[in-house]
């Protein structure tokens, strides 16, 4: 039989006044297993700790239970308490007699009656507890940031900073992602390269930051601190150590039709190509869907060019496993698709651009070299018309876009508006619109400059259709303010397209175990107070993979992520928490329901030789890593055999408390 | 033992995750917002750790009422715990409604941290309804009475 | 034997010996001191908490000690477990004897003994043993093979040591499976060790073999070899029992009931029987 | 000494007897023994209750003692038995038979003085099986639906109802019945209609040759076991409605104030009934399986002079979810030793 | 005949070493008493047969078979595909280790005629085989009933007669288990009601909480996994329409979450390990009806 000890608290008069703590005491002095019961003023006084912990060694107990405050308030104190007896801290059990009952109830009959029930559920619950052990598991000091987007960078240079080993894994042919394709950046308008590339080059530079470009993490095993990452670069045909950015093979290459995906595919650039001026690392890549050398064997012009030999049409994908305590994801986003949207003719009108289109065709070293032109026919447009909220803000049922607010459109349309009324003063810019939204620092202000000193056109209403008559694109639309259809002919139509996450945020986010939103935007550990963590331990997040955001907002986060991470990699060891759960292997069906349920990818499955009373075979059962698991319990309760149980908070534990409550 | 109608008082089981109900509790407690003395808490990490089981079990071993409290969908410590939390007692409710239980013995209630006057509301409420649906009899275990 | 077939009475423990790390020795004595009941050598008596469970158990002490009952039990089981946490001035139930016993006052009278006992095995053989050492008279000389995985593992080893070794008549040869630090004493397992010893059926009338199954089983293969007859030696069977008379229907060997017909068989008896256990 | 009375009057007859009637009921399109009450439909015209009228004398639960635990110290209080006689009305001649089935098993020593007291004070009212089943195969045991061993003997014939006492006990019930004489011999063409009837069932001719105590190892080696228990599913139905089938599990059940210990019926097709702590001596259901035919066919009666454990009622091939049951055992294994 | 047409396609892929056996049915003494059976040779498949008693669903015995070397061809018709699919979907099972025939169904049958799961027929579709052998009657549609036509009358009652209707049908129950073991859904190693150590293990309906714990539990613990196959009604011995329970709560599953079969598809979180931030609160199901 266990020995228990009991440990009323009068707590001055808070308990004392409406509950007989010595009738308490003795009440439960012959509940099974009670050894000694006893009351004091102040438990948690040095005396009260001093009290219990003799009792701990004079009678040998195993476990105590103590009715005093809160569990919040004191659980911590009194498992130190019995810690330092000799108890192991997991085997105290706290009865809330003062918050759940002397303060609530007047009467001392009924409170004395509710504290000695509390009391006895609390034994109750300690007759089933089991000594438990923290864990520990070393952490990794390095950090993998997937995506190298300015989040990307940020978090990278912020962890670089503090000391630690920093991977950016990039699957385009250079970092700098999204924001080296802006123009110019909203409210202050200062260019968005002027402002990228120092830290594009500040993170080449940094000893402790390794740039792994055109390469995709493929898969990840391990749990916070302890990630194994496998990252696959794929063959770039030319060696980076070698290439010095000269851009001769790409002058010389004859292969000229490769859709430009920097430009937005507004124009053609070489099979071999470096994706623009500023790329790091600035080295060629060879498209190999373009290349004739790679397709059919024939030409090897850029081998014959290169002077320093760094060609190499022979170059395999190579896969880099590294080990990471921490992953920061920072996938980014990208436009949505615009074809499917018939009524605004994006598919059939070259005219009818997206925003980030129009930030390539407004942007220096883009494909009309800054200089405004219509993609049809090369001229300057007079009329444009902005459609904002294409594709966002939908109602979910008519599938035709994003439930969510993207959040970055009104402002950089009015962006749009005021540069292009700037530099081209003759030209009309109306901007149909459902609401303008412009929370943030010198934004409204920014927007009210658009409209009052630049004269842009803001109409309140949507698009209905964008058709071409003779060149001219009629715009029709609501204007609700009047109460009027209006149709405007213009000769430009952009439209501010939702941003989605990256593609690629799926799959990543499968391999991470980390949970998702319906959108395919990573979910937060919480959302107001764990905004840059995933629920999965070890894992952050990092810019718009987490929700709409724009650039000073990214880099916030990206530095808070960073921080999260600094704080983890800061520790050698991490303690885990041992009120986790596990899977009794007898009982485990390995039906894979627990795995669905787990929000931080506890649970794996292994083939295992089961060994039992009359069972000798291998099945399929579930494990939970304790470095990962939380202790929520939601395991426990879609296991139907009873095999998943949550130490600490174990069936039998709760079913004591409930009989000793109904007793 | 006979149950004398003035006398019963029912008794209630409330299960409070840790990180916002029975925090909601403790703030009940220090505003000395009274409810009920028959109303008993388990503290339990998340209200997904509710087993339906738990509540059958109270209600055999003579529990005429069953609470579960959980912080507000989309505040779970957890993130998801009290979603599926939501779903399962859906589902054990509605059984039991189909079976012929009175409603009314079971509820959720999303309680925080904060709301320590809900949570006393909610418990006297509870308890009134309670009182007024009577001895639970048809959900007992006689063995129990 | 107790009034009702499966009302048990109340007894208490007056006394808990440590045999080894798994094994300990319960006194138990009627609510109103002495016995429950009496009973044979070899028989077997339910005890339960209530609440925990019943379970049968060997009755070690021998009917000859008229002051008390004494069990062996090994933590094995979520009961066992719980009879290990009792202390003394614990209440327990105690129904019984149940089984048959050996056939002290038959068969084996007059006839020298071989008792061959592994582990805990040894708890239904003491009983007999000390019944034998109380009506010495009765029976010729006396020969133990007691074996189990370490000499920690020995149950009941001060009373071996210090009565049974000490006694004119009686062999005792000790072994353990393992040699181990602080043991001079034979290393083997029991079965071998019984094929060394070599004894002759002609002398040993009578076998009396209890130990884990794969014990008894190669045991009864050497004392084939040692020529043996199926007819002279005895074994005690375990079985999964309720209610310890015959009625429950789980502890059949083809129409034999483990806790009604046995649990003490001749091995030529189990020969006749299928084979179920 | 033969007496009739009206069919019709069954239910005033019943009604008029001083002491709890367990009889066939009507419920759902089931008909079930059940402790008759005024108002409820009565049956006697179904040759098979769903369940045997095993319940009445060993019930699926029955309480046996209550334990208080307090400290160290434990306080018993055992169940009084039944004390009060009662009437088992309508059964048939294979349920009585399993009776004694049954009473071998409870009766012997030590006997069970649970089964023993409910055995003691039931008065039988047996009927005759005017419709044997196609199921029915009691016969094959040498039990003969048209006579069965009773207390009280009904045959109905037309509208009417015979009865006969065969004991003192059916005397003194019978004595309270409105009742009018009749001839013994107009009862014989029922009889012989019922053995007619019973001749002409498919399994009237199934021969139990090579099945009993004498081959046991034939019957326990026989390879069919496997074939024959692929399909079981290890439930218990057929165990549950079988009228002889005894085993059963003794528990405890810890209400919080006291602990109480009851019996329940087990089954021996159950995965877990010889499970110990360290195995189980039938891991699979092919043992599980043989051990519940072997016992029916082969154990019993050897311990009971040829006696089966089986009285043909036919009920768990009526039961049996996957269709097995003990003809096909007794087909598949008879003829193998033939 | 299609039987016919089956038992020639298992015998070839016998002969062919394809499978090591057969999974199908046999006949047994009386006319409608088929029997599950294993036929592991060209004798053995002379006593195969197949038509309109062979009501059983021969997914549960995969389980065992699972582990048995070489594959096994079974027959499975076209609702017990999704009994076995969902046991894909819960790693029960390798599909390697079978070979799937799907069987045409033109609707089971007992003694008693069409088998009651019957009357509401999930289709002629086989969600998983390897090939398909059916003839042209087998592939009519079913007359289609409303499968949840009973569970809707009972939630029309009022709470007084839902309870006694319940009391009444499961004051019945024997505990026999049959619908827990035949129960394609049910397959822990050990059930928490055997499992002495979980709390709530029991071998008898000693009160009626015991009757109504057993079947709440159950159908709760299958819940989003069960196929509506009926097995348990088919099988239980006292006639309790267990799988009206189990259609509640896919009724309501349906309702509330959307609709929703178990046994389709690919592996996926069925409506009890998912959620959705607008989920009802718990409350409607006291909010809903007219009390």
């Amino acid at each position: 039989m266990q020995k228990i000890g009991v440990f009323v608290c009068w707590c001055g008069s808070n308990i004392a006044a409406t509950v007989d703590v010595k009738a308490v005491a003795e009440a439960v002095k012959n509940e099974p297993g009670v050894v000694v019961s006893t009351e004091y003023q102040y438990m948690c006084s040095a005396a009260g700790q001093k009290m219990i912990q003799e009792a701990i060694k004079e009678h040998h107990l195993d476990g105590i239970v103590v009715c005093s405050c809160s569990p919040r308030m004191h659980e911590a104190t009194f498992r130190k308490t019995a810690e330092a007896a000799g108890l192991n801290p997991y085997m105290v059990e706290i009865a809330n007699i003062r918050e759940q009952c002397s303060w609530i109830h007047k009467d001392m009959a009924e409170g004395t009656e509710k504290a000695i029930i509390l009391a006895r559920s609390a034994i109750a619950k300690l007759r089933n507890n089991m000594p438990l052990q923290a864990g520990t598991s070393a952490v990794k000091k390095r950090c993998l940031v997937i995506g190298g987007g300015i989040a990307g960078i940020q978090t990278a240079l912020d962890v670089a900073d503090a000391g630690f080993e920093v991977d950016i894994v990039e699957k385009r042919p250079t970092i700098g992602g999204r924001m080296a394709q802006l123009d110019k950046t909203f409210p202050t308008l200062d260019c968005s390269a002027c402002i990228l590339t120092p830290k594009m080059v500040e993170a080449s530079q940094s000893e402790k930051i390794n740039i792994i470009s055109y390469a995709e993490v493929e898969k990840v095993n391990g749990f916070v601190g302890n990630f194994t990452a496998t990252i696959r670069k794929k063959a770039r045909y030319v060696d980076e150590l070698k290439c010095t950015g000269c851009g001769l093979c790409m002058a010389k290459c004859p292969a000229k039709k490769g859709k430009n995906e920097f430009n937005m595919e507004l124009d053609n650039r070489p099979a071999i190509y470096i994706p623009f001026a500023q790329a790091i690392p600035n080295v060629a890549v060879i498209d190999p869907e373009q290349c004739n050398k790679l397709k059919n064997d024939k030409c090897g012009l850029c081998e014959r060019v290169c002077t320093a030999g760094a060609i190499n049409y022979k170059q395999q994908d190579e896969l880099i496993e590294r080990e990471y305590g921490a992953i920061v994801v920072a996938t980014g986003f990208q436009p949505i698709d615009a074809n499917p949207l018939n009524e605004l003719g994006y598919a059939e009108n070259a005219d009818v651009v997206t925003s980030l289109e129009l930030e390539r065709l407004m942007n220096a070293a883009g494909p009309s070299k800054g200089t405004l032109v219509r993609p049809s026919d090369g001229k300057h447009p007079h009329t444009i018309v902005f459609v904002q909220c294409v594709g966002s803000r939908c109602d979910e049922n008519t599938k035709r876009g994003k439930p969510y607010c993207s959040k970055i459109c009104c402002m950089y349309t009015a962006k749009h508006a005021m540069l292009i009324r700037e530099k081209y003063p003759d030209t009309d810019v109306h901007v149909f619109y459902i609401d303008v939204r412009t929370p943030g620092k010198n934004f409204d202000e920014f927007y009210r400059r658009a409209v009052e000193q630049y004269g842009v056109d803001y109409i309140k209403g949507q698009v209905g259709k964008v058709a071409n008559e003779n060149g001219k694109l009629m715009v029709q639309g609501s204007d609700l303010i009047n109460g009027e259809q209006i149709t405007i002919a213009a000769d430009l139509v952009v439209l501010a397209t939702a941003i989605e996450p990256d593609p690629t945020a799926r799959s990543i986010g499968t391999m991470l175990t980390s949970s998702m939103d319906t959108n395919d935007f990573f979910t937060e550990a919480h959302p107001k107070l764990r905004p840059v963590e995933s629920p999965t331990a070890g894992i952050f997040l990092s810019g718009v993979c987490q929700g709409p955001k724009d650039i000073p907002e990214t880099v916030a986060q990206a530095g808070a992520a960073a921080s999260k991470v600094i704080g983890l990699l800061a520790k050698d060891h991490l303690v885990t928490n041992p009120c986790v759960a596990g899977s009794n292997e007898l009982l485990c069906n390995g039906c894979s329901q627990c795995e669905k349920v787990c929000p931080y990818g506890a649970i794996t499955y292994i083939e295992k030789e089961v060994r039992g009373p009359g069972v000798r075979e291998v099945r399929r059962i579930a494990q939970v890593n304790p470095a990962v698991c939380q202790g929520c319990g939601a395991c426990t309760v879609t296991c139907p055999s009873g095999a998943m149980d949550l130490k600490g908070f174990s069936n039998q534990q709760i079913m004591a408390e409930v009989d000793a409550i109904c007793l | 033992m006979s149950v004398n109608e003035k006398t019963w008082k029912p008794k209630v089981v409330a299960f409070c995750c840790n990180w916002c109900s029975y925090a909601g509790a403790d703030l009940a407690g220090s505003g000395r917002l009274a409810y009920p003395a028959e109303i008993k808490i388990i503290r339990v990490p998340c209200s997904c750790r509710v087993n339906p089981m738990f509540i059958l079990r109270a209600f055999e071993r003579g529990a005429d009422g069953v609470i579960i409290c959980g912080c507000h969908p989309g505040d779970c410590h957890y993130t998801s715990g009290n979603y599926y939390a939501r779903r399962r007692m859906t589902m054990l409710f509605s059984m039991l409604d189909f079976l012929g239980i009175e409603r009314g013995r079971t509820r959720v209630e999303w309680v925080s941290a904060a709301e320590g006057q809900k949570f006393a509301n909610t418990m006297n409420e509870f308890a009134k309804t309670i009182t007024e649906l009577g001895e639970n009899r048809k959900l007992g275990d006689l063995r129990c009475k | 034997m107790t009034k009702e077939t499966l009302v048990p009475v109340l007894g208490v423990v007056t006394d808990v010996r440590v045999d080894t790390p798994d094994v300990k020795t319960f006194r138990v004595n009627a609510l109103e001191g002495g016995k429950c009941f009496e009973h044979k050598p070899g028989q077997c008596a339910m005890l339960s908490i209530p609440g925990v469970g019943e379970a049968m158990f060997s009755i070690t002490s021998s009917p000859t000690n008229k002051e008390f009952m004494e069990f062996s039990i090994k933590k094995c089981g979520c009961l066992t477990e719980w009879l290990h946490r009792m202390e003394v001035g614990q209440q327990i139930t105690v129904r019984g004897p149940y089984g048959n016993a050996f056939p002290v006052d038959t068969d084996l009278k007059g006839q020298s003994l071989l008792f061959v006992a592994g582990g805990i095995g040894l708890a239904p053989l003491r009983s007999v043993i000390n019944y034998v050492r109380d009506n010495r008279a009765d029976y010729g000389k006396v020969a133990i093979v007691y074996g189990s995985r370490s000499k920690d593992d020995l149950v009941d080893y001060p009373e071996i040591v210090n009565e049974w070794c000490q006694e004119a008549g009686i062999d005792v040869y000790l072994t353990i499976d393992a040699a181990q630090e602080g043991w001079d004493g034979h290393v083997g397992f029991v079965p071998n060790y019984v094929g060394e010893l070599g004894f002759n059926p002609d002398t040993y009338g009578r076998a009396l073999v209890c130990g884990p199954p794969i014990m008894i089983k190669f045991t009864l293969q050497a004392l084939e070899k040692l020529g043996f007859g199926h007819t002279q030696v005895y074994t005690t069977m375990e079985l999964r029992m309720k209610c310890g008379v015959g009625k429950c229907g789980r502890c059949n060997i083809g129409h034999k009931y483990v806790c009604k017909d046995g649990p003490v068989f001749r091995y030529d008896e189990l020969g006749e029987l299928p084979d179920e256990y | 000494m033969m007496r009739k009375f009206a069919a019709a009057k069954v239910e005033d007859i019943i009604k008029s007897i001083p002491m709890p009637v367990y009889a066939p009921i009507e419920e759902n399109g089931l008909v079930q023994y059940d402790r008759y009450e005024e108002g409820a439909k009565l049956n006697l015209d179904t040759c098979k209750t769903e369940k045997s009228p095993k319940d009445v004398l060993f019930p699926q639960w029955e309480d046996m003692m209550h334990f208080r635990v307090e400290g160290k110290n434990i306080s018993l209080t055992e169940q009084e038995r039944c004390s009060q006689d009662y009437v088992l009305f309508g059964a048939r001649a294979c349920d009585l038979k399993a009776f004694e089935v049954l009473d071998r098993v409870f009766l012997v020593d030590p006997v069970d003085t649970y089964y023993a007291a409910r055995r003691a004070h039931g008065i039988t009212v047996a009927i005759a099986c005017g419709q044997p089943e196609d199921t029915c195969f009691c016969g094959v045991f040498g039990i003969d639906p048209a006579n069965p061993t009773a207390d009280v003997v009904l045959w109905k014939a037309g509208e009417e109802y015979y009865a006969e006492a065969q004991t003192k006990r059916g005397e003194e019930l019978m004595a309270n019945w409105e009742t009018e004489e009749a001839n013994a011999a107009d009862v014989e063409p029922v009889k012989a209609e019922i053995t007619k009837k019973l001749a002409e069932k498919p399994f009237a001719n199934l021969s139990l040759k090579g099945l009993d105590g004498d081959h046991m190892m034939e019957m326990f080696g026989s390879d069919k076991w496997k074939k024959l228990s692929m399909a079981c599913l290890g439930c218990g139905s057929c165990t549950f409605v079988c009228p002889t089938c005894q085993c059963y599990d003794i528990r405890d059940y810890d209400s919080g104030k006291d602990i109480q210990r009851y019996r329940c019926w087990d089954s021996c097709m159950y995965s877990d009934f010889t499970l110990m702590a360290h195995g189980t001596n039938r891991p699979t259901q092919v043992e599980r399986y043989r051990q519940r035919f072997m016992h029916k066919l082969c154990y019993y009666p050897a311990n009971n002079e040829g006696l089966y454990s089986c009285v043909g009622c036919g009920r768990c091939v009526r039961k049996c979810p996957m269709n097995l049951n003990i003809v096909k055992v007794i087909k598949a294994l008879g003829e193998e030793n033939k | 005949m299609i039987a016919n047409e089956l038992k020639k396609r298992a015998l070839e892929l016998l002969a062919d070493g394809t499978v090591a056996r057969v999974l199908g049915w046999q006949p047994g003494e009386l006319e409608h008493d088929w029997s599950p059976a294993l036929f592991e040779n060209a004798k053995d498949m002379e006593g195969f047969v197949y038509g309109k008693y062979a009501g059983a669903n021969l997914s549960k015995y995969c389980l065992k078979l699972n582990k048995a070397e070489g594959k096994t061809l079974v027959m499975l018709k076209p609702c017990d595909t999704f009994s076995f699919n969902q046991l894909l979907h819960e790693h029960r099972l390798n599909r390697e280790n079978f070979y799937i025939i799907g069987v045409g169904c033109k609707g089971m049958e007992d003694q008693n005629g069409l088998l009651l799961k019957c009357t509401c027929c999930k289709g002629k579709t086989h969600e998983i085989y390897d090939e398909i052998i059916d003839d042209e009657e087998a592939r009519q549609p079913m007359p289609e009933a409303d499968r949840f036509e009973q569970v809707s009358k009972l939630e029309q009652m009022s709470h007084e007669e839902r309870f006694e209707f319940w009391r009444n049908e499961l004051s019945r129950c024997i505990r026999c288990n049959a619908c827990r073991n035949v129960c394609p859904a049910c397959t822990c190693v050990k059930c928490v009601f055997d499992n002495p150590n979980s709390g709530i293990a029991s071998k008898a309906n000693v009160t009626d909480f015991e009757e109504n714990m057993f079947h709440i539990i159950r159908a709760y613990h299958v819940a989003g996994r069960c196929t509506d196959c009926g097995e348990c009604s088919r099988v239980c011995p006292q006639n309790i329409p267990l799988h009206l329970l189990n259609r509640k709560f896919i009724k309501d599953m349906n309702e509330l979450y959307g609709d929703y079969q178990a046994g389709v598809g690919e592996e996926e979180r069925t409506p009890m390990t998912s959620y959705t931030l607008g989920d009802v609160e718990p409350g409607i199901v006291h909010e809903r009806g007219n009390e």
